[in-house]
């Protein structure tokens, strides 16, 4: 195995400006909704008040006829969907069911799942037009917890939904016939769970519950669209995945996907939450009815209650040692709520939960359940971060009861290279242990806490990271530069990171290459930006589209010095001839003479990547708990994440501080609060409650490089990984500060109070 | 239906600068779809995320919360009037010298935000550059990095940071 | 946000007559942080904003020993604090002008404007309790004073009767070893709304209390001047009994709910809490003055 | 010949094993081999209709997933897993899989 600097980069690993940068500081990079076109109207969509409901009937003849108002649809304006499984992102989903979750046909589901919308002059006017559609609703008891769900007198959110058994969650599977809200189960096995207990000198089993979080993204679900008179399709939006999303377009509306161009544009963050599609789908309806651009943002409102949060989750977990420290089984039952259709992301949550350790007996099983609330999407690590919360704050428990170092209790159960997942999976090359090692040899984990009332905690992760398709293409510019096309919405600095790997390849500056990104039409499919995917796919296409573009260059060359081409070599940006070693040539010298030679150079091509190489993680986190008030204040943090190679390592860094602080926040006091008929009460910034900046310390980021040793620039995926760890890494902190063990997120302050006021009450009894 | 415009006339980036407006109009509104300027971003459109940050005679307000017509007579600086012809002001440099941005969509607010800071206090510690930006919220960057870019251009600026 | 009309008058009698003409559709516009996102949710609808912001007495800000303080009621949380004579004075204010939301907010919400708004968490209510605030009303009527304890009658309710609108906030100057505080908790450090809030002054004569009062926000329809919890430490020292005492009558005074920010009975025993850390750096303050 | 990591859920159909070695070059053939000895297996992980491993199910081989490819080679000694196809966001209509 290489190590990072056994490869001697000139360029990766350096810290350039973004090439978008100046556009980002100076107001001038156009988001989704900055995106303007002569005649445009506003569209408004009309959301369910109830969380579960039956559609009787709908009038809309009031909003008709307000002045101003152009278009007005409902369920019934898309065409009947085909009761189809597609893959959505991490999920997957029935085409029937994006269809309905797009725009509620007979029922409403959750409260604000669209059931109407307006294209209007204005944003007012069409506010207003909402607000004038009569909607008689016939209210549903709903059911809004996964537990719950899944007994046999709960109401059903869908009556003709019947449990699968199957290997994941998809048909045929093995069908129950038992009418229920649990849309799959599944279950993991290794070993013989039995044998691995009877092994064990200590065993703990809790519980854990979660609560749904959002990916809180700062720019709102946008689209603008237009269904022109030839019934082509364009749109222009806020995207992770252009090509998916056009493709979901196509499902639903029935129309050919080449009749369908998505033009990203920039991206105001996603975290998987702009993979679905919403508005784009009755955007394109309210065009194609009033003949006119239509341009549709959801209020802040609107996001969080009508897009895709992450699910909320219950955890029975039981874990079981040696005396001597050794890890010897592990059981869990997942049940994740899936929202209003069926596709949580409980599958990846079954398969990250233990993944951090070598444990050789493992069973889980796992539930899908549907619920009324939001269909759930994915968000950074999806399922991962509420499975292993439960994971690490069982790991640690099994650590004090076996009297060792929580630290040193995982290093000691570290999973390596060619150990099994809970899947059967033999782990490839990655450094799980290395990032455990490193945080132990850290200030911080030397450091003394210093104060009463304060702890300490530790976690680790694990997320599998993605491949997914890629398509670049680069054309050699005269004056040495290269542009390089992609098709891969830059949500957090992929193209500093694209370009840099551009310019490696072709031994120029990262400054020399100049990052484009194209719409649907004008470059070969990508996947999504998600996955930790981004850097990792475009790589291996880069590194496909310099080596022909450079080969080409070699034959140029060849010409020039009247020699064969292999007689000609690459190196470190020069061109030269292995014959005569006085005829050299850089490549900007070279770029410059390519009219003479045979014309410009530009090349394709499309890859479809494998091994995305697995991402683990180690945090550390120090706080001090207010046993008064229950309010937790973070005094230190380090994370510490095998990043195989960073590219741009202040980029890297900053995935890793983003992912923490969200892990942070999912902890200490984000939620949907809920009250019982199913309306979430807390929807806005005020009240959901995001970490601030002077809720936080600095973020350290320790980057362990152990290269992907499948991937060209060595690179695995480094953007969800961090989001994992916080969890469990708080609730082990907050242990040791004040000796309660907190099972439920989000650990609020009241509920922190409230344990140890139990506690007090438990020991008064014992006493 | 539109009711009557009001005529207001302002001063944006040094610009005398007129415009109609519906009284419901926001400021936010007013800059982004009457006066074109898409700099300013619009997060959450009730005050508690600070992307539609600009400079309102002199003190930063979350220009969703002002009105367009409250706007006659003031002076207005935005995202769009902070790097001039010569080039990028400190702290925009800083920004992109420090990573402190990933989507980019709460930059503008940051930057207008940061800047009012630094003009008032030009050395600030980073407990008071993290009360300062607590009315702005990111959720890509943790906010480490973002910090150390203000404390950055502090220095620039002639703070000693 | 529905069709509205704006006014913008420069005097008292002008902004009377603008609200009266509409009554209850009309509402006065200050720094706006609560109104604008008020109408935009629907959660008021007006036919008309009373901009009042462009009336001299509303932005008047001034204060003399004899006279005592007076805020007009759109004068923003900023020049408050920056006023280093008034923070010096007036403490509980300066806590209150400080953590109102972030500095944007600060640039524009007025307590005038937190105070009319009539939230139960309303930060600044117990502040201008705890210094005898009184409240200066403008109507078709003439003018009014209204102790702020009495301003609030329900959750967004007020004493303002048609026509009527608030002009200003005036407090006494305080007496000598005077020390006001104000605390609330949040699960944030900022941008947040009070899960309790508990506001205190104090008069001390050496070490022994002449007057206190306490007044506690987020733990009933509106904030409330809790009585007897001042009572109880008056005309002693502030031992940790006599603390605790006055924290136990404030408890006493708190008629929360459950809800998302807490359950009534965390949010109660946070109004302990409090009340104690309060007085005590009330009491600091007051020692220091 | 390739070692099948038989998803738990359908290990009766293997008659409880855990594992079986089957021949194949690719992952069809090792499919339908595998359901040759086992049938059932290529109802389950096979939608005919898109000549594709069905939606939401990647294929692994030895440790590198693969997608939904039928037409990936498997070699001799390789071990094959059918999992979730899990991601940040990944496996889409037309895309591959992810492990």
């Amino acid at each position: 195995m290489t190590t990072v600097e056994d490869r001697n980069y000139k360029v990766i690993g350096t810290r350039p400006i973004r090439h978008d940068g100046a556009d980002k500081v100076t107001g001038r990079a156009i988001y989704g909704i900055d995106y303007h076109m002569t005649g445009e109207l506003w569209g408004k969509i009309l959301r369910s008040p109830h969380a579960h409901a039956n559609i009787v009937k709908i009038d809309t003849s009031k909003a008709e006829a307000l002045p101003g108002v152009r278009a007005v649809i409902t369920g019934r304006d898309l065409p009947v969907a085909a009761d189809m499984e597609v893959d959505d992102g991490e999920t997957s989903i029935n085409t029937m069911h994006l269809s309905n979750n797009v725009m509620a046909h007979r029922k409403a589901l959750y409260r604000g799942h669209a059931v109407a919308a307006v294209a209007a002059d204005n944003q007012h006017i069409a506010e207003d037009a909402v607000n004038l559609i009569e909607v008689e609703y016939e209210v549903l008891p709903p059911v809004l917890n996964g537990r719950e769900a899944m007994k046999a007198d709960a109401p059903l959110v869908h009556p003709e939904q019947t449990t699968k058994s199957m290997a994941f969650r998809f048909d045929p599977g093995t069908d129950t016939g038992e009418k229920s809200n649990i849309a799959g189960r599944t279950e993991m096995r290794l070993g013989d769970i039995d044998e691995g207990f009877k092994q064990a000198d200590v065993i703990v089993e809790r519980v854990f519950n979660t609560n749904w979080v959002h990916q809180g993204y700062i720019e709102a679900q946008n689209a603008t669209v237009l269904w022109n008179n030839d019934d082509s399709i364009q749109v222009w939006n806020s995207s992770q995945g252009t090509f998916n999303q056009r493709q979901l377009m196509a499902e639903i509306l029935k129309h050919p996907v080449s009749k369908i161009r998505i033009t990203p544009q920039e991206i105001g963050g996603g975290f998987g939450g702009k993979i679905p599609v919403y508005l784009e789908v009755p955007a394109a309806v309210l065009s194609k009815k009033s003949g006119r651009p239509v341009k549709m943002m959801m209020s802040r409102a609107e996001v969080f209650e009508g897009t895709g949060p992450a699910s909320g989750s219950e955890t029975v977990c039981k874990m079981g040692a040696t005396k001597d420290g050794k890890i010897v089984a592990a059981y869990a039952e997942l049940v994740f709520e899936a929202g209003a259709f069926p596709g949580s992301a409980v599958g990846a949550g079954a398969q990250g939960m233990f993944t951090t350790y070598n444990i050789e007996n493992i069973l889980i099983h796992a539930y899908d359940v549907v619920v009324n609330k939001p269909k759930s999407a994915a968000y950074r690590s999806p399922g991962t971060p509420q499975t292993c919360f439960a994971a690490e704050s069982v790991v640690d428990e099994l650590a004090e009861k076996v009297g060792i170092d929580p630290l040193e209790f995982r290093i000691m159960n570290a999973a390596k290279e060619g150990d099994r997942r809970a899947d059967g999976v033999a782990h490839p090359v990655m450094g799980n242990l290395e990032c455990m090692v490193q945080l132990k040899e850290s200030n911080h984990y030397k450091s003394d806490l210093g104060g009463p009332n304060r702890g300490r905690g530790i976690a680790s992760g694990y997320w599998g990271n993605a491949g997914m398709p890629a398509s670049c293409a680069v054309s050699v510019n005269p004056d040495g530069t290269v542009s390089l096309a992609e098709g891969s919405p830059d949500i957090g600095g992929s193209r500093v990171s694209l370009a840099m790997m551009t310019a490696e390849a072709f031994g120029i500056p990262a400054e020399d290459v100049i990052p484009i990104i194209k719409d649907t039409d004008s470059i070969g499919y990508n996947g999504l930006t998600a996955g930790s995917s981004t850097t990792l796919r475009n790589g291996v296409a880069i590194a496909q589209v310099a080596k022909q573009a450079i080969d080409l260059m070699k034959a140029r060359a060849a010409r020039l010095w009247e020699t064969e081409v292999d007689n000609v070599d690459f190196a470190d940006g020069v061109f030269f001839s292995k014959a005569e070693s006085e005829l050299k040539l850089t490549f900007k010298e070279l770029a410059g003479k390519l009219m003479e030679t045979g014309g410009p150079i530009s090349t394709a091509a499309s890859v479809a990547p494998r091994g995305a190489g697995p991402s683990f993680s180690t945090h550390m986190v120090d706080v001090e708990v207010d046993p008064e008030t229950g309010k937790v204040d973070i005094l230190r943090y380090t994370a510490a994440q095998d990043v195989g190679v960073a590219i741009h390592p202040d980029y890297v860094e900053g995935q890793v501080q983003g992912g923490a602080v969200q892990g942070i926040g999912w902890a200490l006091n984000e939620e949907y609060f809920y009250d019982d008929s199913g309306r979430m009460m807390n929807s806005s910034y005020l009240d959901y409650r995001m970490p601030t900046s002077l809720d936080l310390p600095e973020i350290d980021a320790i980057l362990v490089q152990v290269p992907n040793p499948d991937h060209p620039f060595g690179v695995r995926g480094v953007a969800e990984i961090s989001i994992v760890p916080p969890l469990g890494a708080l609730a082990n902190a907050i242990k040791a500060a004040v000796g309660v063990r907190m099972q439920e997120l989000p650990m609020a302050p009241y509920k922190i109070v409230k344990a140890l006021w139990d506690k007090e009450a438990e020991s008064n009894g014992a006493g | 239906m539109p009711s009557e415009k009001i005529h207001v006339r302002t001063t944006v980036n040094g610009e005398a600068t007129d415009f109609l407006c519906e009284a419901n109009q926001s400021l936010l509104e007013v800059l982004r779809d009457v006066l074109y300027m898409t700099g300013t971003k619009e997060g959450c459109n009730d005050g508690n995320c600070g992307a539609c940050t600009v400079n309102l005679d002199g003190r930063i307000v979350d220009s969703c919360l002002v009105l367009g017509v409250e706007a006659q007579g003031a002076t207005i600086e935005t995202i769009e009037g902070v790097a001039t012809p010569e080039g990028l002001h400190p702290i925009q440099q800083a920004f992109l010298e420090n990573a402190a941005l990933q989507c980019g969509i709460c930059t503008p607010g940051f930057i207008v935000a940061s800047k009012a800071l630094l003009e008032r206090e030009p050395n600030p510690s980073e407990h008071r550059i993290r009360h300062w930006l607590a009315g702005n919220l990111c959720r890509c960057t943790g906010y480490d990095k973002i910090v150390r870019a203000v404390v950055d251009a502090a220095g620039h600026m002639g703070g000693k940071s | 946000m529905r069709p509205i009309e704006y006014v913008a008058p420069t005097t008292v009698d002008e902004a009377v007559a603008a609200l009266a003409e509409k009554g209850d559709a009309a509402r006065p516009l200050a720094g706006g942080t609560d109104i604008l996102v008020q109408l935009r949710g629907g959660r008021r609808a007006v036919d008309r904003i009373v901009d009042v912001k462009r009336i001299p007495e509303l932005n008047e800000l001034s204060y003399d020993a004899q006279a005592g303080l007076r805020v007009g009621a759109a004068v923003p949380c900023h020049r408050i604090y920056e006023d280093e004579a008034i923070a010096a004075v007036y403490p509980g204010l300066m806590d209150v002008a400080t953590l109102i939301g972030g500095i944007q907010i600060q640039g524009r919400a007025s307590l005038g404007g937190n105070l009319c708004n009539a939230a139960p968490s309303g930060d600044s209510i117990p502040a201008l309790i705890a210094h005898n605030a009184v409240a200066e009303v403008a109507g078709p009527g003439g003018k009014r004073d209204v102790p702020v304890e009495d301003f609030c009658t329900a959750p967004g309710r007020t004493v303002l009767g048609p026509g009527e609108f608030l002009v200003a906030l005036r407090m006494p100057t305080p007496p000598a070893s005077f020390g006001a505080s104000y605390l609330r908790f949040i699960p944030r450090n900022e941008m947040d709304i009070a899960v309790a809030g508990a506001g205190a002054s104090v008069v001390m004569d050496g070490n022994t209390v002449t007057a206190c009062r306490v007044a506690l926000a987020s733990v009933a329809p509106t904030p409330v001047l809790a009585e007897e919890a001042g009572a109880a430490l008056v005309g002693k020292e502030p031992t940790d009994d006599a603390l605790a005492q006055a924290a136990e009558a404030a408890r006493a005074a708190a008629k929360p709910i459950s809800d998302m920010r807490g359950t009534a009975e965390y949010r109660t025993h946070l109004v302990g809490v409090l009340t104690t850390r309060a007085l005590r750096n009330a009491i600091q303050r007051a020692k220091e003055a | 010949m390739a070692t099948v990591w038989i998803p738990t859920p359908y290990r009766e159909l293997a008659g409880g094993a855990s594992t079986v070695v089957v021949p194949g070059a690719t992952v069809r053939q090792v499919t339908r081999n595998l359901d040759s000895a086992y049938p059932g297996f290529w109802e389950r992980l096979v939608d005919d209709e898109r000549d594709r491993i069905r939606a939401g199910i990647t294929v692994v081989v030895n440790g590198v997933s693969v997608g939904y490819a039928l037409y990936e080679p498997v070699g001799e000694d390789d071990e094959v897993h059918y999992l979730p196809a899990i991601a940040g966001g990944a496996g889409q209509l037309q895309g591959t899989g992810i492990q």
